[in-house]
């Protein structure tokens, strides 16, 4: 049952990325992102952390999302805003992701997995309650770094964006 | 309940690699600064699920944690990004890669 | 007391004279340089009296970094030739009117500072440093005092500047082996480290490419020509006199000492090399015009028998390189001086411009024949003390080195006698005023030294001995 | 004792030191005093050490002070002073006196007098250093010493390139010879540990070294003496030395310097002796060079240079001697030459004083009734040279073709045609100055006259001494080999028996052939000798020198100077460019390099995508095997 689930989802999620990357239309491609993202998010939920999965579509789907979709309808781009590129450069791209792909499956099939068998111990470590326990803990100083990193980002992308007075 | 137990992690290998394979092609083959970013999303997602698949297969929280800060960096990220882009567009009209070369040697 | 004092006279006087303005520059210069020499003279006197006068600070800890500097009969030889012939330098740069004279003198002190570091420093970081900071002062001496066009003359100095310091890249690059070898730079673990026969050689080989640089051998000789003929003469004189030792002596300090064995194998070519360089040297000599590019090929010349006496590793070779050193410091500095004069008179270093010197003043001609005499080492000179331990070496090694090394008191002869039957005699052509008596105190000085050590060197041999003893036990 | 040697050494020091930093002040005839009282005092002292050692006394050393060592060799300021040196020292000083007396009247006109005679106190010190030197480097010093001043003599006139260019001759080739010197030094003192003669001489016999290497040894040192006493092949600077003042051709050209390396062999006669190989070659050198310069001789005009070849076969019969080991024999003919060859230029000095300079003898004749007294001293000297009994040098030169012909047939015959050359061109030399009739110019012939006192009186004397000079050493009972007998090895004397005699015969006959044949060429033909533009043939060849000059021009220093320019011009270029090169080559690839910096971001991102693909491939694929 779960099988099926996770080839359906990934199916979604490999199709809606691969939209993404080859529509015309950047609107378009923003919303095939988002269902991806949501795919994603499914997967998550397959691996039963559902907070991650929360935080995910919030962040992801919510926030950067309609950060994107924002400056797409401020810049108001149409399709032929972009110019074409010449075929040999396309058919590079295709074959370099695909000399990619190739190495990185090789590479990674070649792994032999530590146990065959996933036993589920039961132990809990993907609750709220672990993982902020965790974050605070072991992981407290870069948990501050990054949010001294998203401040300093803040106020990044505000001078940036700001119009420039002349003075 | 956990996936792990009905699927083989060699799967969610193939998938995450498969899916930075798509993002690494976008970035390739667009011109277009945004769906760069959105590729560059793409495969950020990849490594995500990876971080995610091992985590469960490790019963190691520390996988997840490092999911949130790619989540925090990605975020800053495209803020800064786009801004630059919003700035960008501002000044030349488009946001064709292609014509921001004044960075070469 | 310690050693330390020297330097810390050098940097001082270097900024007093700096603030002194340009008025007084030169004095106080003067006066500080001596004032360094006094200490030296007083170090050497407790020395002899058997007193410790070794420094170690720490310096950078955490890398077991130390200010060490150490004193013995070699560095301290080395270090009265530099506060010696500084006085020299420096009262011979009152001939020529400098402009912005506070810098220069500074910068002349300074680099005095950077050279008796280089010779004292037991600490092979601290060595490194006053190495290579010992090229800077020179380098803006050479750039904004020299003569010639000003673009040209950049390019010689840069040329000299960048040849150098990538020669000494390599000594670096050595030194910073050593450390992950033995965790510290002081001189005496360096020596007690074991080496494989392989890391030896590509220690010796970056060693000898710093050093061949700098003092310089061929092949690597091309930036001396061309900066010494740009450059000032205090700058000349101060390359000449005492930067080319700190490569010979840094061969006999640090390169000779810690790859004893390979040395000892590469004796027949490095000597070999040391031997053409001397030969090819004097044979581009002959055919100089400029009197400055004279000098600095004749000096070419004597180096590489300064140098074959080192490769030698015998300890007759390590005596000839001091004495040599010592005497052809003194030496080249006269004949920089002399070739200052002439150039205050005529305004032009081309030999075929001058001539019919010695009729309109035969004192001058006296003193130059002395120092040029001296320079062909004529017995009872200081520079035939050296020339004659140096070939003795070469002969030990082989009486072919010997021979062939010898030729250079022909060939030496033949191109001093030929320039100073070209530069002084002959009928009059030019006038040339007679030099005065404060021209000539430098000159006299550097006649008295050669001629008092050219027959009491035994005092100088009496103390690098036993320095050069121990060097030499722990080579063989 | 101590005092005396002293003295001895320091007098002609001082009276450098004197007349050079004050001889302008005291003005001229002062300074020639206090020069020729130095030399003169070092004379006395010199007398009275020879008195003491001639009565038999010990033979002393004395040092000075410790000068330097190395390694294990300690050199010291030590002299020596036995038979050999002080005997040396006798007629080095005496006659060294005579000439700075000469000297006074004769340079009386130059404005530089002083710078003379503290040059000439200077090489007086040299030559006491060279020959009292107790070991080999103190000789070292007074060797190149009196080469310096040789130098500073000979182009003492040097407003003149031409002077500055014999005086830079002269001493270039003397350091080739003093090249071997050194090499010979550094062979004795590497095996011998010591430089010190008598240790030498001691340790000789205990085996410290191999007889090829003795023999290289005595080669080198051999060479030395061939510079400084100009034997071929180092023969040529010697006739251009005559450049300098008349009496420093007389004192350092011709009696003293140039026979330091004769003393320089008798000195070291030990080690000579144990490598006949190296004597052969002495002998074959000195004989060559007696006849080559014999030979030149016979055809030049200059007067000077005429004494100057006579001088280069005298040496070369030296030499000869030498070679056969007859030590004494050839110390002998040292001093008997001294006497005659210094009064023959002390001579030419007064003729060429007389007529202001004038050289060239094709211009010269009749001198005699208007100098008498420098014709009958020359006159002497001549037949003294030319080997006439009884004058000195018959009785010299009388031994030394006894022990060539005791040696070797044909050493023999070529010393003795060199002999005859001899009487040919001093009496030629005789005919053509002071006979016949004055061929000079008007306004010369006006001013002839005798020199002044000063000049005649040191002629006298020479003259008197090359006459009687002979009688230190006569066949049968010489007080000279008597004298030195302590200092070489023993070997039987030749008796007197009538081969002697009949040697005798033959030499005064050919010397007789000799000067009868210049009689009936310059005398009764009354021949001159034609410009240099008409000598042609085998002439032509001698009045050229055999071309040695230009062939050394040709061969060695054409060459070096070829090469000279060509590593100026090429080999310093080359070795130039190829450090710029280096330079030149990073910033092509600089330049080259920034091109891949397109700013291009899509290139970029391939080169990343390419980048991380290697990485991976080197990850899982090459390093995991």
């Amino acid at each position: 049952m779960l099988e099926i689930v996770f080839y359906i989802l990934s199916a979604i999620t490999l199709g809606t990325a691969f939209l993404t990357v080859v529509s015309k239309n950047a609107i378009h491609s923003a919303i095939y992102l988002v269902i991806c993202f949501f795919a994603l998010a499914g997967h998550y939920l397959l691996f039963n952390s559902q907070f991650l999965a929360i935080v995910h579509i919030i962040v992801y789907a919510g926030a950067i999302m309609v950060l994107l979709l924002f400056t797409l309808m401020l810049m108001n781009l149409d399709n032929d805003d972009e110019t074409k590129k010449p075929l040999f450069a396309k058919l590079a791209a295709v074959f370099s992701a695909g000399i990619l792909g190739l190495v990185l499956i090789a590479a990674l099939r070649k792994a032999q997995p530590e146990n065959i068998e996933y036993v589920n111990s039961g132990v809990d470590y993907q609750s709220i309650k672990v993982l902020g326990k965790v974050l605070l803990n072991e992981y407290q100083v870069p948990f501050e770094f990054a949010s001294i990193l998203l401040l300093v980002s803040m106020i990044g992308a505000v001078l940036i964006s700001k119009k420039e007075e002349k003075i | 309940m956990n996936i792990l137990e009905h699927v083989g992690i060699e799967n969610y290998l193939t998938l995450s690699a498969l899916l930075f394979c798509i993002g690494a092609f976008g970035l390739l083959y667009r011109r277009n600064a945004i769906i760069m970013f959105m590729s560059i999303e793409i495969m950020l997602n990849a490594v995500n699920l990876l971080l995610v698949a091992f985590s469960s297969y490790h019963e190691d929280p520390s996988g997840q944690v490092f999911v949130f800060f790619t989540m925090a960096v990605a975020a800053a990220e495209v803020a800064v990004g786009l801004a630059i882009l919003v700035s960008v567009f501002r000044n030349i009209g488009n946001i064709d890669i292609d014509n921001l070369k004044n960075l070469k040697g | 007391m310690d050693i330390s004092i020297v330097l810390i006279v050098l940097l001082v006087g270097a900024l007093v004279t700096y603030l002194s303005g340009n008025k007084f520059a030169s004095k106080t210069a003067l006066i500080s340089s001596i004032a360094a020499f006094g200490a030296t003279i007083i170090s050497l006197n407790a020395f002899q009296n058997g007193e410790d006068l070794d420094v170690n600070l720490p310096w950078i800890s955490q890398l077991n970094i130390n200010f060490a500097l150490h004193v013995d009969g070699l560095s301290l030889v080395m270090l009265v030739l530099t506060t010696g012939l500084l006085p020299l330098i420096i009262l011979s740069g009152f001939i020529t009117k400098f402009e912005n004279s506070k810098s220069i003198y500074a910068l002349m002190l300074f680099m005095g500072f950077a050279m008796a570091g280089t010779f004292l420093a037991s600490d092979g970081f601290l060595y490194y440093i006053f190495w290579e900071i010992a090229l800077i002062p020179i380098y803006f001496i050479a750039l904004n005092w020299g003569n010639g066009d000003v673009e040209e003359r950049k390019k010689a100095i840069l040329k000299f500047f960048i040849y150098t310091f990538a020669g000494s890249l390599f000594m670096l690059l050595a030194f910073i082996y050593l450390y992950t070898k033995g965790g510290s730079f002081d001189i005496t673990k360096l020596y007690a480290l074991q080496l494989t026969t392989t890391e030896k050689t590509y220690l010796f080989i970056a060693f000898f490419l710093a050093y061949a640089i700098k003092i310089p051998l061929i092949p690597f000789h091309t930036w001396q020509a061309n900066t010494y003929s740009k450059a000032p003469a205090v700058g000349t004189m101060l390359l000449s006199g005492i930067m080319l030792k700190m490569g010979l002596y840094s061969v006999l300090r640090w390169q000779l000492p810690l790859t004893d064995e390979v040395a000892k194998a590469h004796v027949p070519y490095i000597v070999g090399i040391s031997i053409a360089g001397v030969i090819y040297g004097a044979i581009v000599t002959l055919k100089q015009k400029n009197l400055k590019k004279f000098l600095a090929y004749s000096s070419l010349s004597h180096v590489g028998l300064i140098a074959a006496g080192l490769y030698s590793l015998t300890f007759e070779g390590f005596q000839g390189a001091v004495l040599q050193m010592l005497s052809h410091g003194i030496v080249i500095v006269g004949l920089f001086y002399v070739v200052e004069l002439i150039y205050s008179r005529y305004n032009t270093y081309e030999i075929k411009e001058m001539g019919g010197i010695r009729i309109q003043d035969t004192y001058f001609a006296s003193l130059f024949m002395i120092i040029m005499l001296a320079s062909v080492a004529l017995p009872t000179t200081f520079n035939f003390i050296g020339e004659f331990n140096l070939l003795y070496s070469l002969f030990k090694v082989n009486i072919w080195y010997a021979v062939l090394a010898g030729t250079t008191i022909i060939l030496g002869a033949f191109y001093m006698l030929r320039m100073f039957q070209k530069v002084m005699l002959g009928g009059e052509t030019k006038s040339f005023k007679k030099i005065s008596k404060q021209e000539s105190i430098v000159l006299i000085i550097v006649v008295g030294l050669t001629i008092f050590f050219g027959l009491f060197p035994q005092p100088i041999i009496d103390l690098i001995t036993p320095s050069l003893q121990s060097i030499l036990t722990q080579i063989k | 004792m101590n005092t005396t040697i002293l003295l001895l050494l320091f007098a002609p020091l001082a009276g450098f030191l004197i007349t050079l930093f004050f001889g302008k002040k005291l003005g001229k005839t002062v300074s020639g005093a206090i020069g020729t009282a130095a030399v003169a005092i070092s004379f006395l002292c010199t007398l009275s050490l020879f008195s003491q050692i001639n009565a038999g006394e010990t033979i002393a050393t004395f040092k000075l002070a410790d000068w330097f060592s190395i390694g294990n060799i300690k050199i010291n300021f030590s002299f020596l002073f036995d038979q050999l040196s002080v005997l040396w020292l006798l007629f080095v000083t005496g006659i060294g006196s005579l000439i700075h007396l000469y000297s006074i009247s004769y340079m009386h006109e130059d404005e530089n007098m002083h710078k003379f005679f503290s040059y000439l106190n200077l090489f007086v010190f040299f030559m006491i250093a060279l020959v009292a030197g107790s070991n080999l480097l103190i000789m070292f010093i007074g060797w190149e010493g009196v080469g310096l001043c040789s130098y500073l003599l000979i182009g003492f006139w040097y407003k003149n390139q031409d002077y500055n260019d014999a005086a830079k001759k002269a001493f270039i080739m003397n350091r080739i010879g003093d090249l071997g010197f050194l090499i010979g030094i550094f062979i004795l003192g590497f095996h011998f540990q010591t430089l010190e003669f008598l240790e030498i001489k001691a340790l000789l016999g205990k085996d410290l070294i191999t007889p090829s290497l003795l023999s290289i040894a005595a080669l080198c040192l051999f060479i030395g003496a061939c510079g400084k006493s100009a034997q071929l092949p180092l023969a040529t600077w010697l006739p251009d030395a005559m450049a300098g003042p008349t009496p420093v051709s007389a004192l350092i050209h011709a009696a003293t310097m140039v026979t330091a390396g004769i003393f320089m062999i008798t000195r070291m006669n030990f080690l000579f002796d144990l490598t006949p190989e190296i004597q052969n070659v002495i002998a074959i050198v000195g004989a060559i060079t007696a006849i080559v310069a014999a030979s030149i001789g016979l055809v030049q005009n200059d007067i000077k240079k005429v004494l100057a070849y006579s001088t280069v076969s005298q040496l070369g019969l030296m030499f000869l001697a030498l070679g056969l080991g007859a030590y004494e024999v050839a110390v002998f003919h040292v001093i008997t030459h001294a006497f005659f060859k210094a009064c023959l230029f002390l001579g030419s000095g007064s003729v060429i004083h007389a007529l202001h300079g004038e050289q060239d003898m094709r211009n010269m004749g009749g001198l005699r009734k208007v100098m008498p007294i420098t014709f009958w001293t020359m006159m002497i000297s001549t037949l003294a040279i030319s080997g006439i009994f009884p004058f000195s040098g018959f009785w010299s030169k009388d031994e030394i073709l006894m022990t060539a012909f005791h040696a070797n047939i044909p050493l023999w015959v070529i010393g003795s045609i060199a002999s005859i050359m001899t009487a040919f061109y001093m009496f030629r030399l005789m005919y053509l100055t002071f006979f016949n009739d004055f061929r000079g110019t008007e306004e010369q012939k006006h001013h002839l006259h005798e020199s002044p006192a000063l000049i005649t009186i040191p002629l006298v004397i020479l003259a008197a001494l090359a006459a009687i000079g002979g009688a230190i050493s006569l066949p049968g009972n010489s007080w000279l080999n008597h004298y030195l007998a302590p200092l070489f090895k023993k070997h039987e004397a030749h008796h007197l028996d009538g081969q002697a005699y009949m040697l005798m015969a033959i030499a005064t006959v050919g010397a007789l052939v000799g000067i009868g044949i210049a009689y009936a060429k310059y005398l009764k033909k009354k021949e001159i000798p034609v410009a240099d533009s008409e000598v042609q043939g085998l002439h032509k060849v001698l009045s050229d020198k055999y071309y040695l000059d230009e062939i050394y021009m040709a061969t060695i220093v054409k060459p070096i100077y070829m090469i000279s320019n060509f590593a100026k011009k090429y080999v310093e270029k080359f070795i130039s460019k190829a450090v710029i090169g280096l330079g030149g080559a990073t910033y092509a690839l600089s330049i080259k390099g920034k091109k891949i910096q397109n700013g291009n971001i899509g290139v970029y991102l391939f080169a990343f995508i390419f980048g991380m693909v290697g990485f991976l491939v080197y990850v899982f694929v090459i390093r995991v095997k």
